[in-house]
């Protein structure tokens, strides 16, 4: 008779898999189930560090480096090819 | 018939720590390196320091959180030393502590062998906590095995979970564990087939008492098949026949005469005849039910009239209720008793 | 008795100050106080892993972008641009 | 009695460094042994999230970032160049 409500429960249980922390081998594992997240929330002036660096600064110059490549592409051309090329103009012209 | 495993390697089970408490506010805590378990967290830990073991895995329920704490730490709590958990391998499948079956009921027990799974058993580990099964030695068979809410009903299903991570994290020991999914179909009761492991079940259930058995409070102690010790009480064998019905004849045991008689305990089973050595050899079943009375402490003396009315009523009922015979084969006395 | 104040400040700790490791709805997440940090310390020759990827080759290749990036702005012409405008060069000069 | 050999056991198992979360000052600090990951796995369907950040999704910018870096160091001249070369080859050949 005991028997029966807790497999019930059982059941639900395993359905919604349960973050779990594993070790394999002395490797540390988080993992969640099929379509839980691994979220870090640091406060205001916490830092996530990965040995010395600080993750938020990482992902901010993964940022700046994609709106540095936008700039780059938009053909800004450097400037001392166009000085030539003014150059070039020039000297034709003179002929 | 189910088996359920009872034992668990919850973080929040104070019987899992070595000072017998969880780990209080701002703990070291420390799990044996090399010892592989699955431990489910159920409520808030504040922590200074978790060393995990080399192999394992921590389960967060709903409510689990891990904290580390700041300011706050009970001052008691450095006494002592570290929170320790404690060998998650201290628990085997021999052991008949660790079983719980629907035969609970006040007034019926078990003999030791048939306290852990039987042959035809379904045998269930919850879910709803974390746990570690040492499987011993040899090769075990049962009907079914339900482990994390699958019930393993082919063997190579089950061999597969045994051998997978979450099984390793659950089942050790170089023991074979099997299932044969036949239910017992036989109305007079299947023999539990534990015989052979007796030796590991006794192992087992005498090693807090140093593998001695308690002295018995009567004269005349006697050893039913499948116990570890001896009980005072009775032991009366039944022949039985085609119309025997085991789960029958227990209930009226019960209902019957169970209750006029406080401090008896009764178990009631099919046990092989031939590993009876002074059994007269010759023609007729080679299995008989054993109904084991068993005195508690104090002892009532209760057993030499409920032997008297069992008996009465196979005379009056034995047909109906597929008894050929019955005999008494223990009766025990009281140490200076007065009958 | 003593308990109940040390309770109380526990209590309070945990909401806000302390680092933790919790579950909501199954997605594991690891917060902390204002300032403390969340640090993730693999042994020398340990990594971290997100799934299958080496989160420090990661950040090294953010450095390396960086550091591309600082190049190309430096405007280093490309090569066959140079090699045109010399060439234009000395066919204006043997006019 | 029981301590004893736990302890012992202990003792010689610490030369296989356990995984730790630790307590720092208040930090929450994940070590492994010198050999030994740290890694986040979650499910098929899941993030891992930084605030509100996807890391993956960040990942996967920086990889983009190196690929746009590449394309832009193989010196694709911007269009106003080659026109203005284009145009100079032309006077010249008109002289």
């Amino acid at each position: 008779e005991t028997g029966g409500p807790e497999l019930q429960r059982h059941k639900r249980n395993t359905d919604v898999q349960q973050p779990r922390i594993a070790t394999e081998s002395g490797n540390l594992v988080f993992l969640t189930g099929s379509a839980q997240n691994i979220e870090f929330r640091p406060g205001s002036l916490g830092k996530i560090k990965l040995n010395d660096e600080d993750l938020s600064e990482c992902l901010h110059q993964i940022q700046r480096n994609k709106d540095d490549i936008i700039d780059l592409k938009k053909g800004t051309v450097p400037q001392n090819i166009s000085s030539q090329i003014l150059q070039l103009n020039a000297k034709l012209v003179d002929l | 018939a189910y088996k359920l495993w009872v034992p668990n390697t919850d973080f929040d089970d104070d019987a899992n720590w070595s000072q017998n408490r969880t780990p209080c506010a701002g703990a070291t805590v420390e799990f044996p390196a090399n010892k592989m378990v699955s431990v489910l967290v159920r409520g808030g830990h504040s922590v200074s320091d978790l060393l995990l073991p080399l192999d394992g895995e921590l389960i967060l329920d709903s409510g689990a959180a891990f904290s580390a704490s700041v300011a706050t730490w009970d001052p008691d709590c450095s006494v002592g030393g570290p929170a320790l958990f404690r060998d998650p391998d201290r628990f085997s499948w021999y052991d008949p502590r660790l079983w719980r079956s629907q035969e609970t009921t006040r007034g019926l027990f078990s003999v030791d062998a048939e306290r852990v799974p039987c042959r035809h058993d379904d045998v269930v580990f919850p879910a709803t906590a974390s746990f570690r099964v040492g499987l011993g030695r040899g090769a075990r068979t049962v009907r079914s095995v339900s482990v994390l809410g699958r019930t393993f009903l082919r063997d190579d299903d089950l061999a597969a979970f045994l051998a997978s991570r979450a099984g390793r994290l659950r089942f050790h020991g170089p023991g074979v564990l099997r299932v044969v999914p036949e239910a017992c179909a036989d109305p007079s009761g299947c023999v539990c087939d534990n015989d052979e492991v007796l030796p590991w079940v006794c192992a087992a259930l005498l090693q807090p008492l140093d593998g001695r058995c308690p002295p018995a409070a009567c004269s005349n102690a006697f050893r039913p098949e499948g116990q570890c010790c001896d009980l005072c009480g009775a032991i009366v064998s039944l022949t039985h026949g085609a119309a025997f019905d085991l789960e029958k004849y227990r209930e009226r045991l019960l209902g019957t005469f169970l209750l006029q008689y406080q401090g008896l305990q009764v178990a009631v089973s099919k046990v092989r005849r031939a590993s009876r050595v002074w059994e007269a050899a010759g023609p007729g079943p080679d299995t008989e039910i054993q109904v084991v009375l068993a005195e508690g402490r104090p002892l009532a003396g209760g057993a030499p009239r409920l032997v008297q009315d069992i008996l009465a009523d196979i005379a009056e009922h034995g047909e109906t209720l597929g008894v050929v015979s019955a005999t008494v084969r223990e009766l025990s006395s009281p140490v200076g008793g007065g009958f």
